[in-house]
């Protein structure tokens, strides 16, 4: 990037399993109130804004229509980005880096209580001649795509329970996360096998929230009385559209945009380099995926590892210390989002019962869900060269 | 036509006729679903939807912007401050513009118009107006500045929604037969006068002198 | 008289408001998938691209590489055996409506082509399935020229 | 909006499909012929592509929900990071507004844009996948259709300046005119002024032949950073200015007479631009014209015409491809077609070969050196402007 950015506020509404307390112009305005108080601005200071949101998700068509208002944005150059959160995040950046922008917002929602049936519109977004037509719901993927994990890399079932275990304790101590808890590896493996091997209780619980940052470039990032958090490295990849083309064992999405934004980043060796990460936990076995795809661990290293306690918040790269997807919920498009303002906060010591000890760098990585393969990739720091 | 050589020259594209896309002779497939959704109203939208189940057309009034904006909101989208000012307007207005539509939301025709409206509600701010429909009137007659007001459902069909508001109709003159929609009850709201009179239009020329 | 919000509606109906966006569309199968299904139906065959400066088949057929952009080469006929790359069990389908018995979905590389085709496994206990497992496709003797022409693939 | 120090930005190729009522193509198909074609324009490989921004109106039409996922493949993302933006109709200018900040940020040196619209499997009406662009809890439940908003700001424009749509109709006679000099067009024809005051009534004060057509078809640029551009094409046509804006989601609120969003964005792109006599350094404008009226509104929004002027310099000729500012030379939506998001695409690829003077029958004279290409969307609220130079 031609310029340097930085996160200098963030906003979290939510999460929780309902939000009738509010619409989803309340809810995402309240994000910003806290967000734009956060960085010490006015809507007044906002150059551009960047949100993100799905039409047929939202429930209506051109919904980039009802997202100036709440941001206080009217008029000013604001667009919507029809993708995953860091994908907007990469939106916001670049717009910054090429010097025309100095404060941009970026917000990321959801509100997926609202929504009678979220799998079967998952299932429309499958290719209508390959796929559509055999009548098998999208999220049948996931099973498929574990099956060929744990196949390949030597992972195992157990391995992924023992995800679900970690991130819903890690919940426990998180203000925001909705569905904290304790379970069992026994208790996690005996529930309903939806598409085998994936069980129901490997699948992250929706959630309703919404996040708003203020970004930033170099020079408003510095002023007096900021807190800046660097954006070193930022890439997202889509691979194969088609499902076939795919090598359903890997996360070749994540391998790709790592491997870009490594480079950004200047990192040659990611094992050294985090000391957290958050990532991308929509069902438990992509948690163990992506830290493969993510080159944290090797082939077959992270289930094993996940038992060890390696991977917990003392442990020696905690992973989703805010309890991720399955512990804190799951915000679709918005996950990543909600990721990184849970990274933020970790990076300026705010994180309060969730804080890892000494945290300067983090990753943060996303998925877009079924039938997707796309993700995205940011390493976040609270250095500044 | 045009010279071949004259970009764009690489043209993909195999156009089908209607009788081709639907008469069998190429490969089809159909599929349908209804995405359902139960959206939040939120604090704003359920007191508006409330009123209108009471019968009463609901504005928030803006200390920040002195505006009386509609529909209600909790936070004013220009100055970006907080609103806890519930009002309710006299159901009356006038149109800022019109249509006469003969043509369904699927396309299909119809003989009668439909005539949609925005319509400026007195007692909000000026140019603060809503999307409703026209009806008791004669096509032919209906004119940008028209005076309306507000036909309701009966009480006991109203439901919390913007269609308890049947449509607009000309406001009755003086005297005159008033019964153009026998089957609804008048306006139940005309008459308050619980609106902040700063934000009031003014009742005859609320239309910056473009009448039709 | 003005009020502030109530914050507890009087109303509890007012709480949301229920509504859908129906949608409905009729898809051509684009100028590859036109070719494989007439072929399908009329033939009973899996057919493949290949494309210019390559000489791997692809399914599903494609009108050019996703990769290099080459347009078609050659049409070929690939299969019908083939290998299950992965499968999962399906209970319901896409409508939430329970399968009589649970229902097997598996990625099939067909053989003689990359890539492959979705479909069901069918004639098989889906506990016997397994990753690698060989299996052929089986036709429908009326076909119509969509997905369900193949019934399913079976165990070789 | 700062604009010294820019890294600059060119289009190097450009290309696009038929455009059809229905086509055969599935939507990856339709993609792929616009990108294939514009790869081969520049004489560029699917390898040479760093960057893929992806525009498409709403998943509604296409029937495939994430949309944008889907066309990746067409679009020739593999691989690559993909960008799907969205500000409605106003998507196809605004695509390459987002090309250019993928480049400009230094990030990428190249970028496909591409448009698709695949409006034809929508049942029993695209029209209908428009109901729900309204408020679905104060406006929906009143039925509403895209038309309606049309015809409610068309009437509210003609009431406003005294415009009849005698004046409002010679823009559907100019555009279906100047369509038939181009290869893509779907509905390029001679017709009258008569023609269009005749034609069925659908919502007065909009008749059938002040409408656009539902299309399928796709578009494709090519952008490139200063220094790569050079090297891909000794005619670049560079972006040199660019500016968008989104009013409130309250419609029913604004001036509907006149668009001050695109004022705001045209304000933002003339100055990024340093232009600061538009109408006498635009040579060459393409206004986004779904509707006939539309055309107008927006020349008056784009500071080209005065308020309520537009219709005149329709009547004095001034708008024909030999005028004095030539608008939509292409056709435009009316005569080319509507295939939402790519029609605004297509308005950039026009620009690019007017600029390059390779667009033949369709060429406006004088050597045009600066074009303008503008949409819009939503509910009557967002404006995007791309300001190009050779």
């Amino acid at each position: 990037m031609r310029r340097q950015v930085a996160i200098i506020g963030i906003g979290i509404e939510g999460l929780s399993p309902l939000s009738p307390e509010h619409s989803y112009r309340e809810m995402i305005h309240a994000a910003a109130v806290r967000a734009y108080a956060d960085a010490g601005i006015e809507p007044d200071d906002i150059d551009s804004a960047v949100t993100v949101a799905e039409d047929l998700f939202e429930g209506v068509s051109i919904f980039d229509e009802y997202t100036p208002d709440q941001l206080g944005v009217v008029l000013k150059p604001i667009h919507t980005i029809a993708g995953d959160s860091l994908q907007g995040l990469g939106a916001a950046a670049l717009q910054i880096a090429t010097g025309a922008f100095d404060i941009i917002v970026l917000e990321a929602h959801c509100k997926a209580s609202n929504i009678s049936d979220i799998g079967e519109l998952e299932t429309y977004a499958l290719d209508p001649t390959w796929n559509r037509q055999l009548g098998y719901p999208a999220e049948a993927l996931a099973g498929m795509e574990m099956a060929r994990f744990l196949h390949d890399s030597g992972n195992t079932v157990e391995h992924c329970a023992r995800v679900v275990v970690n991130n819903r304790s890690h919940a426990l101590a998180n203000p925001r996360g909705a569905f904290g808890g304790e379970t069992s590896v026994d208790a996690v493996l005996g529930s309903h096998p939806e598409f085998a091997p994936l069980r129901a209780a490997e699948k992250a619980p929706a959630a309703d929230g919404a996040i708003v940052l203020v970004l930033a470039g170099r020079e408003a990032a510095t002023a007096a009385g900021r807190r800046p958090v660097w954006i070193e490295g930022l890439s997202w990849s889509s691979d194969h559209a088609a499902i076939e083309a795919r090598d359903l064992g890997r996360a070749g999405y994540c391998e790709q945009a790592a491997g870009r934004a490594f480079t950004m980043a200047g990192i040659d060796d990611p094992k050294s380099a985090f000391d957290f990460v958050e990532v991308d936990d929509r069902y438990a076995f992509k948690q163990l995926q992506h830290l493969e795809a993510l080159g944290l661990c090797a082939a077959g290293e992270s289930g094993p590892r996940t038992g060890d306690g390696d991977f917990g918040p003392g442990g020696a790269l905690p992973v989703n210390p805010s309890g991720g997807s399955l512990g804190a919920g799951h915000l679709y498009d918005a996950a990543g989002l909600y990721k990184v303002a849970e990274s933020v906060q970790q990076l300026r010591g705010d994180a309060g019962a969730l804080q890892i000890a000494d945290a300067n760098r983090c990753l943060v990585q996303s998925w877009r869900g079924v039938p997707t393969a796309t993700g995205g990739v940011a390493v976040l720091s609270n250095h500044h060269e | 036509m045009s010279d071949p050589k004259t970009p764009p020259t690489k043209l993909a594209g195999t156009p089908l006729s209607s009788a081709q896309f639907k008469g069998g002779e190429i490969i089809t497939w159909d599929d349908r679903y209804t995405v359902e959704y139960d959206w939040d109203s939120g604090v704003a939208i359920a007191a508006y939807l409330d009123g209108l189940k009471n019968g009463k057309l609901l504005a928030s009034y803006s200390p920040s912007s002195d505006r009386t904006v509609v529909p209600p909101r909790t936070f004013d989208e220009l100055t970006w401050k907080e609103i806890d000012d519930l009002r309710c307007l006299p159901g009356t207005g006038r149109v800022n513009t019109f249509s006469l539509c003969y043509v369904n939301w699927d396309a299909s025709r119809r003989d009668d118009p439909l005539i949609p409206a925005v319509i400026e509600l007195d007692g909000a701010s000026d140019g603060m107006g809503i999307l409703h429909m026209l009806g008791g009137v004669d096509p032919e007659a209906v004119h940008i500045g028209m005076a309306v007001e507000a036909v309701w459902k009966a009480e006991t069909e109203r439901q919390g929604a913007i269609t308890d508001i049947l449509h607009f109709r000309p406001v009755a003159e003086p005297g005159g037969s008033g019964d153009l929609d026998a089957a609804a009850t008048s306006s139940p709201t005309a008459g308050f006068s619980d609106v902040d009179p700063g934000a009031t239009k003014s009742d005859t020329d609320g239309t910056q002198g473009e009448d039709s | 008289m003005s009020s502030g919000f109530p914050r507890e509606s009087r109303n509890v109906d007012a709480r949301s408001w229920h509504g859908d966006i129906p949608i409905g569309h009729k898809y051509t199968m684009g100028v590859a998938g036109e070719r494989f299904f007439q072929h399908l139906k009329e033939h009973g065959e899996i057919t493949a691209t290949i494309h210019e400066g390559s000489e791997a088949a692809v399914l599903p057929p494609r009108l050019y590489n996703t990769d290099t952009f080459a347009p078609i080469r050659e049409w070929v006929t690939v299969g019908p055996g083939g290998t299950v790359e992965t499968f999962t069990i399906v209970r319901k389908d896409r409508h939430g409506e329970k399968y009589e018995s649970p229902r097997v979905l598996a990625l099939v590389r067909v053989d003689g082509a990359e890539g492959g085709l979705m479909h069901w496994l069918g004639n098989c206990d889906p506990s016997d399935v397994t990753l690698g497992m060989r299996v052929r496709a089986v036709f429908e003797a009326q076909r119509t020229g969509g997905m369900s022409d193949i019934r399913h693939f079976e165990p070789a | 909006m700062s604009k010294t120090g820019l890294r600059r930005v060119a289009a190097v190729g450009a290309g696009m499909t038929k455009f059809m009522r229905r086509a055969l193509e599935t939507p990856n198909e339709l993609a792929y012929g616009a990108t294939s074609a514009a790869l081969e324009s520049a004489e560029m490989t699917r390898q040479d592509i760093e960057s893929v921004v992806i525009g498409t109106a709403p998943d509604a039409f296409d029937g495939i929900h994430m949309n944008g996922e889907y066309l990746t493949d067409g679009a020739g993302g593999l691989g690559l990071p993909t960008l799907r933006g969205y500000v409605g109709g106003g998507t196809g200018v605004f695509s390459v507004i987002q090309g250019w900040y993928m480049i400009a940020s230094g990030v990428f040196d190249t970028c496909m844009v591409m448009c698709e619209e695949k409006m034809s499997p929508c049942q029993p009406h695209p029209q209908g996948a428009f109901v729900t662009i309204f408020d679905h809890t104060t406006e929906r439940p009143l039925q509403p259709n895209l038309l309606w908003i049309f015809a409610l700001e068309m009437n509210r424009y003609m009431s406003a300046y005294g415009i009849n749509k005698r004046d409002i109709a010679r823009v559907a006679v100019k555009n279906k005119h100047n369509a038939l000099d181009h290869p893509a067009a779907q509905l390029g024809a001679e017709i009258t002024v008569d023609d269009v005051l005749e034609s069925e009534m659908m919502a007065w004060p909009v008749n059938r032949l002040d409408v656009s057509p539902t299309s399928d078809g796709a578009a494709a640029i090519i952008l490139a950073a200063e220094g790569t551009a050079e090297r891909i094409t000794d005619k670049p046509v560079w972006i040199d200015g660019v500016g968008w804006a989104l009013d409130t989601a309250y419609w029913a609120t604004r001036d509907l007479a006149y668009p001050r969003y695109v004022e705001t964005a045209a304000r933002r792109a003339y100055d990024m631009a340093g232009i600061k006599e538009p109408r006498k350094e635009i040579n060459i404008v393409e206004p986004y014209d779904p509707f006939t009226y539309k055309e107008l509104h927006h020349l008056e929004g784009l500071l080209l015409a005065d308020k309520g002027g537009a219709p005149q310099l329709a009547a004095d000729g001034v708008l024909d491809r030999d005028g004095d500012m030539p608008s939509c030379p292409s056709g435009g939506l009316l005569g080319v077609g509507n295939p939402i998001a790519a029609a605004g695409l297509m308005k950039i690829c026009e620009l690019f070969w007017q600029l390059r003077e390779e667009a033949g029958a369709r060429q406006v004279p004088g050597q045009p050196k600066t074009g303008l290409a503008q949409a819009w969307g939503d509910l009557m609220q967002v404006g995007t402007v791309v300001v190009m130079r050779r």
